[in-house]
């Protein structure tokens, strides 16, 4: 309903209730660990009450930052690299597009995007599997 | 051969309910009803403050979670005069329909579907075949051969797993089941699809109500005050404000995902849920013949347009049919006296005035008297007193409540589209229109009922929207608020169609607390005992006549007092006349 | 319980009222009153804070007047006031009480702290723990009409030297006059300018005054002890005296207490209103002045001081005009520091310049004035109470200070124009 | 099969080790656990088996498992269904009467000391527990059968965690919670009315992730939902904090969002997750809707005092009491006064006139 | 006991008993303040007067400049825990809304934060006061066990709340219970001891004030 846009009603913005301040001290702190001590972390944003106005906050701070990326397991998770590099803003959502958990992660690489060892080593037996295949075609070719 | 059959509990209902039945040949010639669970809410809430009430009221049930909340504000608000505004008015119209459509179709697939779907005999059907089938019903876009295959696989891991948790000991391979493996896996499939469709509209609830179940009422209005902000339309950011970004949840956002709650409620109804209906009982017409009940129904309206002080605006009129008759429909009076009356003659309570007589709520009593055996028992005594229920009677009537009474005043009473979908369903079914007043009928005329007030909501939602654009966004009258405002001594009734049925809260208000309260529900019509002349409740009446074919897997009494939507806790025992035990089917 | 203690204690239960009552059930201890008192600002003795001298009136309320107080009293939870309690305080309310008010003025709930100490006096005196010089005094106003003493003979020779001094005659028992003058002893012995002054002033200004031979002396040593039978005794002289006159006025002289006696006191202990009026002599003068029957000339150009005596200013009212009388014969006055209402205390008043046992005491709370005397450097100091004078000669005399003291009403009648005229 | 871990079930499934990473990840946010615990989770998870699970329903609303139903999530939600295996529950189950009753023996028997029995509703014990039977016996007794070989027992919903609605006054069946029968087994109790849905999840996933029972505080509550207070969570706490408070229902402060202290809010003393993780797939929490919170995940909070009496306000009328009070004050006032002014009088009556004498003692 | 059972207590049957005792015994202490009566003066009264005793009611709030210089401390603590105790009495939401109960009185509240600051600093003066108490000779002698009592009642409902309110060492619900309590103990020990300030010395500078009008002086 386009109409609804048109509500002539006006009602007065509600404030934030500051908790971005926080997040984004905590998020300083952690980025100074992660470049002295090489320390990785994050910080789990569904336990904490975050206003409408503490996201643009923290978004606005934050920034846009150059990568952006998407892994595609059990729905999709978004991620992108913040204005600050290092930090991450990474959101897991189900098949249904809802939000299932949302993370800043303070890292050189978020965690998700290395490809798992297991992962590596299967592929790397699958790669091999699929190359002696086409030793075998191409023998019998 | 006399048989006296137990079943204990009975499943998929809501609550305990228990229900005793004598066969001979195979055919069931008389049962008994039994609630087997009591709470004294009605005890509880004396001397309480009325505004409080609802949420009492409410925790009767939570499964047709609002339906109590909604008829104990109304009462409240009937025995002081307390107004509400047109948009609280829209809004709980908007919350009672939403129940409706996710309460029977949860019904439907979730509680009903098992007497009549075979889950075991779906992992036989041929998913293209089955695509077939669907295609061929409804324009419903699940319905590829692939989707199929993938709902058979799921089905097979999990019977494979060894574990079948929630489908452990059902009646698998009954002859009662006659649904192709086709149109099993099919509604196997819905089951899960409305699984998931049910969890999305039940967010209309939490939107204006704060969650589901048990969204939050309000006498006097509704609590949810309505913030919308042209200038900040949520963004659907974070896991906390995904549902918008104003103040409260009834923003721009929150109205956008109501109306969108709305179009999905009403596809999957017209989608799926009135073609499976139409489809499974083309394989079931035989049930045509049973369940019929007292063959008596009443409504007490609801769906206001115009406040409830307003009858001829609801959208389901209010009245009583007799003996089946529908050119006569004869009207109803909440508060007189000789109306509605509560008896007790088999119920585990004392009146003051003895168990012999009937008392309107109003002067109810709810004086907790337990006589039946002491638990552990195989049965009850079912010459005396055996269900915690009351036995509700019109006139001294017994009323059967519910999906079919409202089809059927619809359909009296000359509405359009009731007439129409109700003669549909008996052409593409070729069934007489006495196969309404049956088993199938009922359940049926639950599927038709859904559809007609689905399709009322987005009128209140497009009036509501109005009303907001036109700068109302009163949702609460406080002018009553304050006990302080209240008379000494007040009396009233709030009631409503709930979707088992009519449904009455009778409060008597002394000095600003509750000094009585009644609430005589949709189950206890339904399932009440009988009365002190000895007629049958519903239930019991339309279990009479019914065959039984396998006293041990009774899955034909499943059917029809599942019909019914049965609301409370309940157990069934059937006995002989003799009162001699032959088939114990509750071995303990 | 003997006698003179149940008399005392008896006399408590009488004078107890409401404003004690709610004076008492607002006190929260905060001790402020005690930085108000000289006697502790001097001494730094905890003992003389104001409202701990009233424990004994406080515990007699409670006890008797309250029912919390008197079921514990019942329990045995609280002890009656003894003979010996009230012997303990006589220090307390006679010795270190000048009745000065200044507590009263300070407190911040609002105790009349003066009030209660003067009613405490009651129950002491009635109980026989007054100080005996204030007893003798009392005794020699009862007995020879005036504490110090002073006799008719006395008076009538005090007359005729200032007579002869001013060369003006002095009415005495003058039937219908205006006024009615009274004298206090110190005036008639130590101060006997004061009668010239008044002579002269009043021939300027064409008053028509007199003395009375029955009633010239106006202290009231019954208000000092706090025996109001015997203060009745002395004001009603002093009544039936004015009446038989038919005067108009009585005028008081400058001693504070007999002021405070007369004018505030009176009326009470005698039972009814006076037929004429009480004024203060810095009233008449300053009424004189502004209808200008009071003509001066000439200044004083020493710089001075005026101290206020208690009596007179901060209980009796009598703020303004000595500042204005001040103004038309000095042209260097200036105020000490905390100048009128919230003067502090010669140290002497309230009976405590007759009691010996209190010299001590009194000298030690004197250094008040002292510091205030240091600060200022003025060597004159105007009052205009004959006890405060008294008071502060010898302290000036004791602490070897060069300041001189002067009597307001004889500073007026210096710069009398007739009397330049008559010079 | 039934042994076969969580991670297998999902490899599967085609699921990669991404996948179970970010599982884990919504798993540690969903159990309010710090994100450094995912490494903890993920490995737990690994090695997860599949319990068999029995939920018992006395004397209840059904409420609980509909809210159960509502939860969201669905991808975690689903995965935990398919790792337990719920082998009776009346609303959900097939089977009826004997057959039903046969499932769970038989789920008992064979899950002996194994099996998580989960309990909603609670139990009458008045009249031998007449109140509330299944199939002819008492809820107290299937109570202790069931609860004799559970491994452990999760107390779902505020009646079988703390006795609830039935428990109210005057508590007409004399209901009581599963803590008060069942005194040998490790219990977890899950309070509200009903739960939110991602706490009955999260503390399940928590159960089966670590096989141990969670953080709990001194009501048997998880630490991890039940640790704050909604007022301490709820975003309109900073109105609080300055003051800001809605007057009514639908006054410009309820449409702006201001705090509903005043309109009896119990937040500030119920601890639940409402405000963090919300209701029905994030879409609201009673509070963003406008009516303030009940209390109901605290023990009693149907008798706590009514829903809309500010938390400062009395519970009951002191009006009564009051003017009680100022008359006897008054009476016992005028009595002391009346015998005060005897005293006074008497003590005139007996003045002796003070002379010389006296004062010379 | 719950802590949820004390809190219900404390706010029914604990609030009834305690506003019942402090009305019964203020009411008491009025009439016996009264009842005692005060004889009419005869002395003519200067006139004009300045002012009555409605004056002073007022203007003893505020200190003469003297008294600041010499008893600053006893003035400015006083000054601090008195509109501290005041502010956060009537300030406070919670306690708006409960005099709004018990009374039908309302009016708009203050931020709790300011409210909260406000409470630390009346927690201080009232330490100070306390020490000063203790170590200040005057108030040591004029002290007794009625005055530590006093301040302890007054103390506890201030430190309770502030505990309550951040959540100090103590369960919420518990604390908000302790809370309620202890206010209603200092409601059943006011009439008793000399907390009736609050309300008698509106009578005693009454009469101060009207004592020394008559004579002239406004005190």
């Amino acid at each position: 309903m386009s109409s609804l846009k048109d509500i002539g009603v006006h009602v007065v913005h509600v404030g934030g209730n500051g908790n971005a301040r926080a997040v984004l001290r905590e998020v300083e702190n952690l980025l100074q660990k992660l470049v002295e001590k090489g320390e990785e972390s994050s910080i789990d944003l569904s336990g904490l009450p975050l206003s409408a106005e503490d996201y643009d906050l923290l978004e606005e701070t934050l920034g846009e930052g150059e990568v952006v990326a998407e892994v595609h397991s059990l729905g999709p998770t978004r991620i992108h690299e913040t204005g600050v590099p290092g930090v991450w803003w990474v959101t897991h959502y189900n098949d249904e597009d809802e939000v299932l958990a949302e993370f800043i992660e303070v890292a050189w690489c978020p965690e998700i995007l290395l490809a798992p060892e297991d992962d590596v080593k299967d592929g790397l037996e699958a790669l091999r599997a699929r190359l002696f295949e086409l030793k075998q075609e191409s023998n019998h070719g | 051969m006399n048989q006296r059959v137990v079943v204990d509990p009975i499943t998929r209902i809501e609550g305990h309910l228990r229900i005793e039945a004598e066969t001979e040949g195979g055919i069931i010639t008389q049962a008994s009803s039994s609630g087997t669970m009591v709470r004294g809410i009605e005890i509880i809430l004396r001397g309480r403050d009325p505004r409080d009430a609802w949420a009492f009221a409410q925790r009767i049930c939570g499964v047709c979670t609002l339906v109590h909340g909604i008829a104990s504000v109304r009462a409240v608000e009937n025995a002081l005069n307390y107004p509400i505004p047109p948009n609280a008015q829209l809004i709980r119209n908007l919350m009672i329909a939403a129940q409706y459509v996710h309460d029977h179709v949860m019904h439907f697939y979730h509680l009903h579907a098992l007497d009549w779907v075979d889950v075991v005999s779906a992992l036989k059907a041929d998913p293209k075949a089955t695509s077939e089938l669907a295609q061929s019903i409804s324009n419903y876009s699940k319905s590829s051969p692939g989707y199929f295959a993938d709902m058979q696989k799921k089905l097979k891991d999990f019977v494979e797993g060894g574990q079948l948790g929630i489908f452990t000991n059902g009646y698998w391979g009954h002859p009662a089941y006659k649904l192709p493996p086709e149109a099993n896996l099919m509604a196997v499939a819905h089951y899960l699809e409305a699984l998931s469709w049910q969890r999305e509209v039940a967010k209309l609830h939490a939107i204006f109500g704060g969650k589901n179940p048990h969204p939050n009422f309000l006498v006097g209005g509704v609590p949810c005050a309505i913030s919308v902000h042209p200038d900040h339309p949520g963004r659907g950011k974070g896991p906390h404000f995904r549902g918008g970004a104003g103040a409260t949840a009834v923003d721009l956002t929150g109205l956008q995902k109501v109306k969108d709650i709305i179009g999905q409620m009403r596809d999957f109804v017209d989608q799926v849920y009135v073609p499976d209906t139409l489809a499974i009982a083309s394989f079931y017409k035989d049930w045509t013949q049973y369940g019929e009940g007292v063959g008596n129904f009443m409504t007490f309206g609801d769906f206001p347009a115009n406040g409830m002080d307003d009858p001829s605006s609801f959208m389901i009129p209010s009245g009583v049919i007799l003996n089946r008759d529908l050119s006569t429909i004869h009207e109803l009076d909440m508060n007189a006296a000789d109306q509605i009356q509560e008896y007790v003659a088999h119920s585990w309570y004392d009146y003051s005035v003895g168990k012999e007589q009937g008392l309107h709520p109003y002067d109810g009593e709810t004086n907790l008297n337990y006589t039946g055996p002491k638990p552990p028992y195989e049965h009850l005594d079912v010459d005396q007193s055996y269900s915690w229920l009351k036995s509700p009677r019109w006139k001294g009537k017994p009323m059967e409540v519910g999906p079919l009474a409202r089809v059927l005043m619809l359909h009296a009473r000359g509405h359009e589209q009731t007439q129409e979908l109700v003669g549909m369903t008996l052409r593409t079914l070729d069934i007489p229109v006495q196969g309404l007043f049956s088993t199938l009928g009922r359940t049926a005329a639950r599927t038709l009922e859904t559809k007609i007030i689905v399709d009322a909501m987005s009128g209140w939602y497009n009036q509501l929207i109005a009303n907001i654009k036109a700068g109302d966004l009163r949702t609460f009258n406080e002018t009553l608020w304050e006990p302080s405002s209240w008379p000494q001594q007040a009396k009233g009734v709030g009631y409503m169609e709930a979707p088992r049925g009519a449904l009455g809260h009778w409060i008597v208000i002394k000095d600003g607390k509750i000094d009585n309260y009644q609430a005589v529900v949709p189950s206890t019509w339904n399932a009440g005992p009988r009365d002190p002349q000895g007629q049958d409740g519903p239930y019991e009446a339309a279990l009479k006549g019914q065959p039984l074919h396998d006293p041990k897997q009774p899955i034909e009494i499943l059917r029809t007092i599942h019909s019914f939507d049965p609301c409370i806790a309940c157990a069934v025992h059937v006995t002989d006349p003799e009162g001699e035990e032959l088939v114990k089917v509750k071995v303990r | 319980m003997s006698a003179s203690l149940e008399k005392g204690l008896n006399a408590l239960r009488e004078v107890m009222d409401a404003p004690i009552a709610s004076f008492f059930s607002s006190c929260v201890h905060c001790g402020m009153c005690a930085d108000a008192c000289l006697f502790y600002t001097e001494t730094g003795d905890a003992k003389y804070t104001p409202i701990y001298k009233l424990e004994p009136l406080r515990r007699v309320w409670q006890q008797e007047y309250t029912l919390t107080g008197r079921l514990s009293r019942m329990l045995g939870l609280s002890k009656p006031v003894s003979d010996a309690d009230l012997r303990n305080w006589s220090e307390l309310v006679y010795d270190s009480c000048t009745l000065c008010g200044r507590c009263s003025m300070v407190c911040p709930v609002g105790n009349d702290i003066t009030y209660m100490v003067r009613k405490l006096r009651e129950g002491m005196s009635a109980a026989g723990h007054a100080p005996e010089g204030v007893i003798g005094a009392t005794k020699r106003t009862i007995e020879l009409g005036s504490p110090m003493g002073v006799k008719l003979p006395a008076l009538q020779a005090q007359i005729r030297g200032q007579e002869a001094e001013t060369g003006l005659s002095i009415p005495i028992d003058v039937q219908g006059a205006d006024y009615m003058a009274l004298l206090s002893s110190m005036e008639i012995i130590n101060f006997p300018e004061y009668l010239g002054a008044l002579a002269r002033i009043f021939h300027q200004a064409g008053v028509s005054w007199t003395l009375s031979s029955e009633a010239f002396e106006a202290t009231n040593s019954g208000i000092q002890i706090g025996a109001s039978d015997i203060a009745r005794e002395i004001v009603g002289r002093i009544v039936t005296a004015a009446e038989k006159l038919q005067v108009k006025h009585v005028i008081s002289p400058e001693c504070g207490h007999a002021f405070t006696a007369l004018r505030w006191e009176g009326p009470n202990l005698i039972g009814r209103p006076y037929p004429f009026k009480v004024v203060h002599i810095l009233e008449l003068l300053d009424e004189l002045r502004t209808s200008g029957r009071l003509q001066t000339v000439g200044k004083e150009d020493a710089p001075l001081t005026f101290h206020d005596p208690c009596q007179i200013v901060r209980r009796g009212g009598v703020v303004r005009q000595p500042r204005a009388l001040l103004g038309e014969v000095a042209s260097d006055f200036r105020e000490m520091s905390d100048p009128g209402v919230w003067n502090w205390c010669c140290g002497g008043g309230g009976g405590v310049s007759a009691n010996e046992r209190a010299e001590h005491l009194r000298l030690t709370a004197f250094k008040r004035k002292k510091s205030q005397l240091d600060e200022l450097g003025v060597h004159t100091m105007v009052t205009a109470c004959a006890n405060c004078r008294i008071v502060l000669e010898e302290g000036l005399e004791h602490y070897n200070m060069n300041v001189k003291v002067v009597g307001l009403t004889e500073l007026v009648a210096e710069h009398l124009v007739e009397q330049e005229a008559g010079k | 099969m039934a042994d076969e871990t969580l991670l297998e079930i999902l490899k599967r499934r085609g699921i990669s080790r991404r996948g179970f990473l970010k599982f884990c990840a919504a798993t540690t946010s969903l159990l309010a656990l710090p994100p450094s615990m995912a490494v903890a989770v993920a490995d737990s998870l690994g090695r997860l088996k599949r319990p068999a699970v029995i939920w018992l329903s006395f004397q209840e609303c059904t409420g609980c498992t509909e809210s159960l139903t509502r939860a969201h999530s669905p991808s975690i939600e689903s995965l935990i269904f398919d790792a337990i295996s719920l082998d009776y529950h009346h609303t959900l189950q097939a089977a009826s009467g004997h057959a039903a009753e046969e499932a769970r023996e038989h789920s008992m028997k064979a899950d002996w000391g194994k099996y998580l029995l989960i309990v909603d509703g609670s139990i009458p014990l008045k009249d031998g527990g007449a109140y509330s039977t299944i199939a002819g016996i008492s809820n107290l007794q299937m109570l202790q059968e069931a609860a004799a070989g559970a491994a452990a027992i999760v107390a779902i919903g505020t009646c079988a965690a703390f006795g609830g609605l039935p428990h109210a006054q005057p508590n007409p069946t004399g209901a009581v919670a599963v803590s008060d029968i069942i005194k040998d087994k490790p219990i977890i109790n899950v309070p509200g009315c009903p739960p939110v849905p991602a706490v009955m999840v999260g503390v399940l996933a928590h159960y089966l992730t670590f096989g141990s029972l969670p953080d709990l505080d001194d009501l048997g509550r998880p630490r991890a939902f039940y640790g704050e207070s909604i007022h301490d969570r709820c975003y309109r706490r900073p109105f609080y904090d300055q003051g800001k408070f809605a007057k009514t229902f639908d006054d410009a402060g309820a449409r702006d969002g201001w705090c509903l202290f005043e309109l009896g809010c119990k937040g500030p003393t119920t601890h639940n997750a409402c405000a963090t993780t919300k209701w029905n797939g994030g879409t609201s929490w009673p509070v963003q809707s406008g009516h303030g919170c009940i209390g109901c995940s605290e023990p009693d909070f149907w008798d706590a005092g009514g829903f809309y009496k500010a938390l400062s306000t009395p519970v009951d009328s002191v009006t009564g009491a009051a003017a009680a009070a100022v008359a006897v004050g008054a009476a016992a006032g005028v009595a002391i006064g009346i015998a005060n002014r005897q005293r006074k009088a008497q003590a005139r009556a007996e003045h002796q006139t003070v002379t010389i004498e006296d004062l010379e003692k | 006991m719950s802590a949820m059972e004390l809190l219900l207590w404390a706010r029914g049957p604990g609030l009834g008993i305690a506003v019942a005792i402090f009305l019964f015994g203020m009411t008491l202490r009025l009439f016996e303040i009264y009842s005692l009566g005060r004889k009419t003066d005869l002395a003519a009264p200067r006139s004009p007067t300045p002012g009555s005793g409605w004056r002073t009611v007022f203007s003893r709030s505020l200190p003469y400049q003297g008294t600041w210089h010499r008893s600053g401390l006893t003035v400015i603590t006083g000054f601090v825990f008195h509109i501290g105790l005041f502010i956060v009495l009537l300030f406070l939401l919670p306690h708006i809304k409960l005099i709004h109960s018990l009374t039908g009185l309302s009016w708009p509240a203050l931020p709790t934060s300011l409210v909260d600051l406000v409470t630390v600093l009346t927690l201080i003066a009232l330490l100070v006061v306390l020490v000063h108490r203790l170590m200040d000779p005057v108030k040591r002698l004029l002290s007794g066990f009625g005055d530590y009592l006093a301040w302890a009642v007054t103390f506890l409902p201030l430190l309770t709340g502030y505990m309550a309110y951040h959540h100090l060492l103590l369960d919420y619900t518990l604390l908000l219970a302790l809370h309620i309590l202890s206010a209603e103990l200092l409601l059943v020990v006011f009439p008793f001891t000399k907390l009736t300030h609050t309300f008698t010395l509106f009578i005693a500078r009454w009469y101060n004030g009207d004592i020394a009008a008559r004579k002239g002086v406004a005190s």
